[in-house]
């Protein structure tokens, strides 16, 4: 076992000797700084060994100088502290290594024992035990770091410097100060023993002044809002690696003493206190970022508020109200955090040392062709973000569900701070991920790493933690997910890639079979598994341009979605639900949309805090009929759902996220991955809402599902480009689902859940179709295609068939969920529901005729002279799903016996009254309605009547597609003839009013508000020393006034 | 007492220089100042009227040290804390020197150029 | 109005500081720890300056803390220092004779009193930080006499370097041989108020004074001869 | 089976006759109210024998080849799925096929399939008079649809016998004076179905030709124009059993789709001409705001 | 680029004329003649009161269609110049046979008042078939009926077979089209 004393020796002697080195020989300098950084971060490491493995079990106290602590100085070091350690040694490792490759700043020496000082500090503010000497090594921690960001060689670094110098003096001062008192008060500078003493907890109002006195002073160094406009100074002015080590450690050290001191000195009002300034802290970070357009400044903002967060769930770990199994997770999730951020932002600061400029804009394309910088930036940013499997995932989730009920409003807090972290580092994320590539540095040997650390820890962090909160996330999908992420390994070719990923459902097909139940899920996983891999056939083709992610991408959200349909309990479903919408993220992203990833990435995560908000506040994680008080949690929940289907407020990112994801990937978003919206959304209607009770509630529903349903289809209508036109008729249909799950009745839940299995087929098959054309034609935009029917027939009748089921029109299969629907609607006398429903599928026609006629009919354009069928495979999964359309067109029962059996598997839902009669087909008590007679009459008398007119037809000559007549002129080029802008000019004319992007724009109007305060607030950062700090006088003044209770 | 309202005062003279003074130069004599008065403070703290240096280099002193001399610990500290204080007003000073040479000017509003 | 808002601050901030320290009777007795170092320190320690037994022995892992940050700001002091480009504005006379006699009459004393200071500093007020402070006087002193007067930059901060090192030597001599770091029993510790006794303390201190007087000299020494003639 | 089958194919005959007779007369009531002769009333049948046997026709592809046997099945779909005469064996044709809501989305079919055809043809105005007939369709659907829903909720059933069934029991009982404002919506949607003035600029025979089908010709046209007739009998005879009582008898049926049938006629002969846009935001306020009384008067009572 | 398909490029098969409908078919040919309505010349000025009230050429079964391909006759409203004559022969090969030719006033006939100008043809029937001459520089309303009740009984006795002819001679009408039309700018077979 090594004596911590040693690390704080043996770094000390070596700093000494560099300084003698570095004049001698600069080399061996270099060396002994290595090897001392190797020895410290080796010594933690097996301090912290002894801890984990239960060699060491209480904390060491070495005494110093050979006294016992009171009268000595001793180090108390703990699990904790040599945890810390080890972080800050290994960022100060990584810092070194990057140093070292990007040139250490002259004279090198000095550099070098700065640099060690700093991380020593940090180490000794960690191990003291006593109160002075923690002041000591505060100030060597801050003048090292005051001259390490002076001697930045970037702009404004100076000035950074003597911020952060003047507002940590005055912070030294009050801990100096804070301390001394103590001593007088208390009579001694040991923490334990001063602990020991104010063992019944702090009653005169002199200590309680002092431990603010002291709190405050350590509050400047957390940088608490608003008292951090030095640290974000120096984040943006310093020199990256120097920032990386004050971020990454030397703040936790930090934290960590406040940690410490708030516990020894045990005061009643610390609990506010911490909630006070953690809240508004993580609060201000998160919203102020949002305006920022410095990355580094981004980044510490970021920080900001994640000492924030820190100091909130100090705030929950330190209040002895609360139970010591939540306490406990706290205090993991504070672990986590750490380890979370540190390395997370370590990557992030070294990253941002390899960018050229430090605008955000700056950043466009570095990931692109940088495989290790995508790595490193997006396992880092996803870690921050709390974007599972990264360990700042379970970090969050055990935060939130140890606080206790009545402090539901922190919940809140730090879920909407969560969603403001997404909404700016998505933005970063999204700037960088797309357009043209661009060189970044190749420094990125630290980031990587780092980063790398992150990933690595995260199956030990799923093993612990998904344990740790008893949330039974299905091993075998857990398997499958693996299996999944490794078909990266065959990224060196893209059959092969393809071949591997069919393998890998096939078998996840096998393993999971016996899943397949006539319930709910068994239902959706059928929908995901089959559905899933006949999508992904039709992938392969220009699939070359994707990046090699994409199929491990594709696997994992077919798992994930697998993972959320046997999910057992509400936690797990959010888990495979964060899964499942971060990997669809980057799905999307991969395709060339401007903002359509970052909202859609917006909006899931919207839904998927809302979601965690409500599976909080439920009493049960078991997915089951429970009583559920109030209509919160519900409305909580279904937002995640409604936000996946797009219902209607909350619809504006579907557009863009389905016209520009990957072409390859939108059939499986459309087709299957909306329809876990649905599944959610039964899911809440069954268990938590009842499907009897909360009438009101499900008639908003109603109304929210029949609204998307009206006004997406009236955007479709207007819509010129194929994709987004199937995004939005999409969107409206998936209303039609909601409408019926919202209806309650069986007849409405089967006529949701034949649509949900209808839709997948004719809308999966759309956007294959549309891959397939878009791939040959190389456009989307509906006015450039045309006449295609001369190329595609095969396409073309698929589609064709595809749109008469989406029309509903009988005799194919989309009718039937139409009638199920209508029946349902009326037999529950929603009647203006139904009007509006009625009205919606009307208007969908005129889409549909706009689809067909733009798109293969009218004239041939020339630039599509030469082009082909599409390729086999989407042939061949056009076909597979075309034959479902006619059969279930004639045979409706074919799905709705399964349904039966699946709604009398759920609570308060039986079969749907229909019976079967042999002449009336399928009857209600509303009406009746024969599938096999319409289509077998249909079938047949076109058949007569083609047979008909074949015999009796004059002499027809098929002529060019330029012989019309054309008031005697000879048309000179098909563009002329062919009719395609505008398609609904005149239409647009009349309900033009319907369409004003009124949400589009109050949404905007929302985040550009946001925008504005955050503009206003962040304006309090003026840059002025005095400002600073004044602002540190003002805040230690009100934190004396208020949580002393001194008047 | 006066030794703490003076110590008091000084702290607060050096706050009012770095709070209100717009030039570097004063500002880091305002955070001396502040070292100054808590050197001051921390000082007077440990004083016992009537009592001697904590130096037992008399016979005398050797038994019952502790009702002869003034409590040392303070002492010890504040002779810590003065090195502290210097070691920062000299980084403080080699900063606004580098400053200065970048800028040729003290005065503070010429050194915002990092803010919001 | 901000001097009005400023003064409005610091007085809230005073009536606080006051009422922290009205808790505490000025010049009245009151002993915590401390009360263990007068009273036991003598037989601890053999030092007859208690100041000095708490500095180096009881708390002496503040002093290499304090001996870092010194040894912290020297460095960063040169490393900043190092890229500046300060110019002189002013015209720089040289001294007169007389000054430059006296301050040379005066170098080597004062090397030597801050040596005394330093090497009784467990027996008399003072130690290794005043020492050092007054050997690093006489070097400026030099410097400010003589325009030419340039000490061996190198040689300082190797002596400096040693001097620190070999503080973290003794304290690992007591880990190794006394049972914890800077342990005072690893030589013996003498007889009280003799210039040999106290243990380590007076070579901790002797290590102290080299190391403050010359990093404090190095210091100087940098501020100055960075400013280029003109 | 097969006699119903029969019975069936004969109905349509006499559906198609009936229609084309009826346009016939529309044509003549038309010229005699411009103060002219105007041709026969069998002008239609001539003109249907004409371009069945005319000697060439064109064809731009599959779609153009197959859209006017879309129209005619859609429209005879249609047609036989909507009851003549109620509780016959044979003249209440295949209505067990489905009820009002099938019957609705049927009747997309043949128009659907036309539109595909004409928009193969390749020909501009084609897809204009397309895009203009659907954008009307989303006009008259919505008063349409409310009166058929409150029908529907009002008679409790979704089938055409049902409602006819519902009505029984005198003139009062109709639904044209159980639901006054219900029947005026329908009614006044069915000026838009029939394309009668002044909801005629789908077709607009001055500007775009004939719409949709203006590629059309000879034998090709002649399907689709019997397609039409009996599309327009499908409407007449649905308005009838929804609104007039259905029809007792065969007799009753050829007058009830006759005074169907005048209702348009008579509109379309003094009224000008709405623009498209103009058309569907009447159709979505006067009618709407109509047939919403009735609507909130159902829910009401309910 | 393969333009190959914009146009059809075939001669039209022969017709053969007759069957059993055959007295049928010509009852009703000449009883429903749909008229393209296509000005050509100033004489479509008379075909207006023609059409409407006064005049009532729909009691004949008579009626105007806007496109070639619906239409059974084509009018011929005056004169002809070489740039309409290029429409004329395009409209006139887009409509489906059986179809019929009626030439208003003198110009179609010799040219009438442009008879020597420089742009105006002289003799139609060199170009088209024409089954019915109607002539008058304008003929009346009442001239353009007795016109087409000449081509009822035409078509009624089976002797308009302008179409008929067109198809078997095209090659001479073509020569003859290609003499004047010099710039032949379009498909050689508007079918």
């Amino acid at each position: 076992m090594v004596n911590p004393i040693v690390i704080i020796g043996i770094t000390l002697a070596s700093a000494f000797f560099i300084g003698i080195l570095q004049a001698y020989a600069k080399v061996w300098a270099r060396v002994i700084f290595i090897l001392t950084l190797v020895f410290d971060l080796l010594a933690s490491g097996i301090v912290f060994y002894g801890f984990l493995s239960g060699e060491l079990a209480r904390p060491i106290s070495v005494k110093i100088g050979g006294f016992p602590p009171p009268i000595g100085i001793n180090l108390l070091v703990g699990k904790a502290e040599a945890a810390m350690a080890v972080l800050i040694f290994s960022v100060a490792f990584l810092g070194a290594i990057h140093w070292f490759v990007k040139g250490l700043p002259q004279p090198e020496g000095k550099a070098m024992v700065l640099f060690l000082l700093l991380s020593l500090g940090a180490t000794g503010i960690t191990f003291t035990g006593d109160f002075f000497n923690l002041f000591v090594f505060i100030e060597i921690t801050s003048i090292a770091a005051y001259g390490l960001v002076a001697s930045s060689r970037t702009k404004g670094a100076l000035e950074a410097a003597f911020k952060y110098m003047v507002v940590g003096s005055i912070s030294s001062t009050f801990i100096l100060l804070g301390v001394v008192f103590l001593y007088k008060a208390t009579g001694s500078l040991n923490m334990m023993d001063i602990a020991g003493k104010l063992l019944g907890g702090i009653s005169s109002a002199v200590l309680a002044l002092i431990t603010l006195l002291i709190l405050s002073g350590l509050l400047v160094e957390l940088e608490v809002f608003p008292i951090n406009g030095w640290a974000l100074d120096v984040y943006q002015g310093a020199d990256p690696v120097v920032v990386a080590l004050l971020a990454g450690a030397a703040v936790k050290a930090f934290y960590l003493v406040f940690l410490k001191t708030a516990g020894f000195l045990p005061l009643s009002s610390f609990f506010s206190l911490a909630l006070i300034f953690g809240g508004s802290t993580y609060l201000a970070g998160q919203f102020f970022a949002w305006r920022q357009r410095d990355v580094r400044r981004l980044f510490g903002y970021s920080s900001v508020a994640q000492l924030g967060l820190l100091i909130l769930a100090a705030g929950f770990f330190l209040n002895s109200a609360l139970a010591s199994q939540s306490r406990l997770m706290i205090g993991a999730a504070i672990v986590l955090l750490i380890f979370n951020h540190s390395f997370a932002k370590t990557s992030l600061f070294l990253l941002a040392d390899n960018v050229k400029g430090s605008n955000v804009e700056d950043w466009a394309g570095t990931l692109r062709g940088n495989p290790l910088f995508a790595f490193s930036f997006t396992s880092s940013v996803f870690s921050i973000a709390g974007i599972p499997p990264m360990a700042g995932f379970w970090a969050k989730v055990l935060l939130i569900f140890a606080i206790p009920r009545q402090y539901s409003w922190a919940v809140a807090l730090i879920l909407i701070g969560a969603l403001a972290e997404v909404v700016y580092y998505f933005h970063l994320y999204r700037v960088a991920s797309q357009g043209e590539g661009k060189e970044a540095g190749g420094n990125l040997f630290s980031p990587f790493v780092s980063s790398l650390l992150l990933v690595v820890s995260v199956p030990m962090v799923w093993g612990i933690f998904s344990r740790k909160l008893s949330i039974p996330l299905n091993g075998q999908v857990l398997l499958l997910l693996g299996i999944s992420l490794g078909i990266y390994l065959l990224g060196f070719s893209r059959p092969l890639q393809w071949l591997g990923s069919l393998a890998t459902l096939g078998y996840g097909i096998y393993v999971l079979l016996p899943h397949f139940k006539p319930d709910l899920s068994g239902f959706f996983l059928a929908l995901v598994l089959f559905g899933g891999g006949a999508l992904l056939i039709a992938t392969y083709p220009g699939s070359k341009k994707l990046p090699s992610t994409f199929y491990p991408a594709y696997l994992v959200v077919v798992f994930s979605m697998a993972g959320v349909v046997l999910s057992s309990t509400w936690l797990s479903l959010f888990v495979f639900w964060e899964v499942m919408t971060w990997s669809s993220f980057l799905l999307i992203n991969m395709g060339e949309g401007k903002k359509a990833a970052w909202l859609y990435a917006i909006f899931s995560a919207a839904g998927a805090y809302a979601m965690l908000g409500g599976i909080y506040l439920l009493p049960s994680l078991r997915i089951g009929v429970g009583k559920v008080p109030g209509l919160l949690p519900a409305v909580l929940i279904s937002l995640a759902f409604l936000v996946k289907m797009a219902t209607a407020p909350l619809h504006i990112w579907a557009r863009d996220a389905y016209g520009e994801s990957a072409h390859q990937f939108t059939p499986l978003l459309s087709g299957i991955m909306s329809k876990m919206g649905v599944f959610g959304t039964a899911l809440v209607v069954v268990y938590i809402l009842g499907v009897s009770s909360n009438p009101v509630f499900r008639y908003f529903l109603g109304w929210l599902g029949v609204l998307t349903a009206f006004f997406m289809t009236l955007l479709a209508v207007f819509q010129d480009d194929l994709k987004k036109l199937l995004a939005y008729s999409s969107v409206a249909q998936v209303g039609y689902i909601l409408l019926g799950v919202a209806l309650g009745t069986p007849l409405g839940w089967s006529a949701s859940l034949y649509h949900t299995v209808n839709h997948f087929f004719f809308k999966a098959l759309l956007f294959v179709a549309a891959a397939g054309i878009i791939y040959r034609v190389g456009t989307s935009y509906l006015p450039q295609m045309g006449g295609l029917i001369r190329r595609m027939p095969l396409t073309f009748f698929a589609t064709l068939l595809a749109i008469i089921s989406l029309a509903g029109i009988p005799p194919l299969s989309g009718f039937a969920g139409k009638w199920l629907l209508y029946s349902a609607l009326i037999e529950k006398g929603w009647i203006f529901i139904t009007v509006v429903a009625f009205l919606a599928s009307t208007l969908a026609f005129l889409y549909c005729f706009k689809i067909l006629h733009s798109v293969f009919l009218g004239q041939l354009q020339e630039e599509n002279f030469n082009v082909k069928e599409v390729p086999l495979t989407v042939a061949l999964v056009e076909v597979l799903l075309l034959l479902p359309l006619i059969i279930l067109g004639a045979f409706p029962r074919l799905l709705l016996d399964p349904i039966d059996k699946v709604l009398s598997s759920l609570p308060g839902l039986s079969p749907a009254p229909i019976h079967y009669g042999r002449v009336m087909g399928a009857v209600t008590k509303l009406g009746h309605w024969n599938a096999l007679f319409l289509m077998v009459f249909f079938a047949g008398s076109f058949l007569i009547a083609l047979v008909f007119f074949a015999i009796t037809s004059a002499r027809i000559r098929k002529v060019g597609q330029l012989d019309v007549g054309y008031s005697g002129e000879v048309p000179r080029s098909a563009e002329d003839l062919h009719f395609g802008y505008g398609l609904y000019e005149h239409f647009r004319k009349a309900v033009g009013w319907l369409i004003y992007p009124l949400v589009t724009k109050v949404w905007k109007g929302i985040y550009e508000g946001i925008n504005a305060l955050a503009e206003m607030g962040r304006r309090i950062y003026t840059g002025d020393v005095n400002t600073y700090a004044a602002y540190v006088i003002a805040l230690s003044i009100i934190i004396l006034y208020i949580f002393s209770g001194v008047k | 007492m006066a030794f703490f309202v003076a110590s008091i005062l000084l702290i607060l003279i050096g706050l009012y220089a770095v709070l209100v003074k717009r030039n570097i130069m004063k500002i880091v004599i305002g955070l001396s100042l502040m070292d100054t008065g808590v050197n001051v403070l921390i000082i007077s703290l440990g004083f016992i009227r009537g009592r001697t240096a904590p130096i037992v280099n008399v016979k005398d002193l050797l038994v019952n040290t502790s009702s002869k001399v003034v409590d040392p610990l303070p002492q010890a500290l504040v002779l810590t804390a003065i090195v502290i204080g210097v070691a920062v007003t000299a980084v403080a000073l080699s900063i606004v020197m580098l400053m200065y040479s970048k800028k040729n000017t003290l005065e503070i509003d010429e050194y915002k150029e990092l803010k919001w | 109005m901000r001097k009005w808002l400023a003064l409005a601050f610091l007085i809230l901030l005073g009536f606080f500081l006051a009422k922290i320290t009205s808790a505490f009777p000025f010049g009245v007795e009151s002993w915590g720890v401390s009360k263990h170092y007068v009273d036991k320190g003598i037989e601890e320690n053999r030092g007859s300056n208690l100041v000095t037994s708490i500095v180096v022995n009881y708390r002496g892992f503040d002093t290499l803390g304090e001996v870092t940050v010194l040894f912290l700001a020297a460095t960063a002091l040169a490393f900043l220092l190092a890229t500046c480009r300060c110019r002189r504005r002013y015209e720089r006379w040289e001294a007169s004779l007389i000054v430059k006699a006296a301050s040379e009459t005066l170098y080597p004393l004062l090397i030597l009193f801050g040596a005394y200071i330093f090497i009784h500093g467990h027996l008399t007020p003072g130690g290794g930080f005043q020492g050092g402070t007054v050997i690093a006087s006489a070097v400026m002193l030099m410097l400010l006499a003589h325009f030419t007067f340039h000490p061996n930059h190198k040689a300082l901060s190797t002596l400096e370097g040693l001097a620190g090192m070999s503080f973290v030597l003794i304290g690992f001599a007591g880990l190794i041989w006394g049972g914890s770091f800077l342990a005072n029993n690893i030589i013996p510790l003498g007889q009280w108020n003799r210039l040999f006794s106290a243990g380590v303390i007076p070579l901790i201190y002797v290590a102290v004074g080299f190391k403050v007087g010359f990093e404090l000299s190095g210091l100087i020494t940098d501020m100055m001869k960075t400013i280029k003639e003109e | 089976m097969w006699s119903k089958i029969f019975y069936a194919f004969l109905t349509l005959l006499g559906g198609i006759a009936y229609g084309l007779l009826l346009g016939g007369i529309s044509r003549k009531i038309t010229a005699r109210m411009q103060n002219r002769r105007g041709p026969t009333v069998w002008q239609n049948f001539i003109d249907l024998w004409k371009l069945f046997r005319k000697k060439t026709a064109v064809s731009h592809g599959v779609m153009f080849y197959l859209a006017p046997m879309f129209r005619l099945v859609g429209g005879a779909g249609t047609f036989l799925l909507v009851p003549i005469v109620i509780d016959s064996p044979y003249l209440s044709n295949f209505s067990f096929g489905g009820d009002l809501i099938v019957i609705m989305y049927f009747m997309v079919l043949g128009c659907l399939g036309m539109a595909l055809g004409a928009a193969e043809s390749g020909h501009p105005h084609a897809p204009i008079g397309v895009t203009r007939g659907l954008s009307q369709m989303a006009g008259y659907e919505l008063p349409f649809v409310i009166s058929v829903v409150v029908l529907m909720i009002a008679d409790k059933t979704a089938t055409v016998e049902g409602i006819v069934r519902a009505q029984q029991g005198g003139i009062l009982h109709w639904h044209l004076f159980t639901h006054p404002f219900a029947a005026a919506a329908a009614f006044i949607s069915l000026l838009g179905m029939m394309t009668s003035y002044p909801f005629q600029v789908v077709l607009a025979p001055q500007e775009i030709a004939v719409g949709p089908p203006t590629e059309y010709s000879s034998t090709f046209l002649s399907y689709m124009f019997s397609g039409r007739s009996v599309f327009a009998m499908a409407k007449y005879l649905l308005f009838m059993d929804l609104f007039l009582g259905g029809a007792g008898s065969l007799l009753e049926a050829f007058a009830k789709t006759f005074l169907v049938f005048l209702w348009p006629l008579f509109i379309t002969n003094v009224f000008p001409r709405f623009r498209l846009e103009q058309s569907v935001r009447f159709f979505w306020t006067w009618p709407t705001f109509i047939g919403l009384v009735d609507l909130l008067r159902i829910s009401l009572m309910r | 680029m393969d333009k190959k398909n914009y146009f059809l490029d075939e001669k039209p098969e022969k017709l053969t004329y007759g069957g059993v409908f055959r007295k049928i078919d010509d009852w009703a040919r000449a009883r429903s003649l749909w008229v393209v309505a296509y000005g050509t010349g100033c004489g479509s000025i008379e075909l207006r009161p023609t059409f409407t009230s006064r005049f009532d050429a729909e009691r004949l079964g008579m009626r105007m269609v806007g496109t070639p391909r619906q239409a059974d006759v084509l009018i011929i409203s005056g004169y002809l110049t070489v740039k309409t004559l290029k429409r004329v022969i395009r409209v006139y090969e887009q409509m489906q046979s059986p179809k019929y030719v009626v030439a208003l006033g003198a110009c179609p006939i010799n040219g009438g008042m442009y008879y020597d100008s420089y742009n105006a043809i002289n003799q139609l029937d060199l170009y088209l078939p024409v089954d019915v001459w109607i002539t008058g520089c304008m003929p009346r309303p009442e001239a353009i009926l007795a016109g087409f009740k000449r081509l009822q009984e035409l078509i009624d006795s089976g002797r308009a077979d302008g179409w008929k002819k067109y198809i078997e001679n095209l090659d001479w009408y073509r020569e003859n089209q290609r003499k004047i039309i010099k710039n032949w700018k379009m498909p050689n077979y508007n079918w």
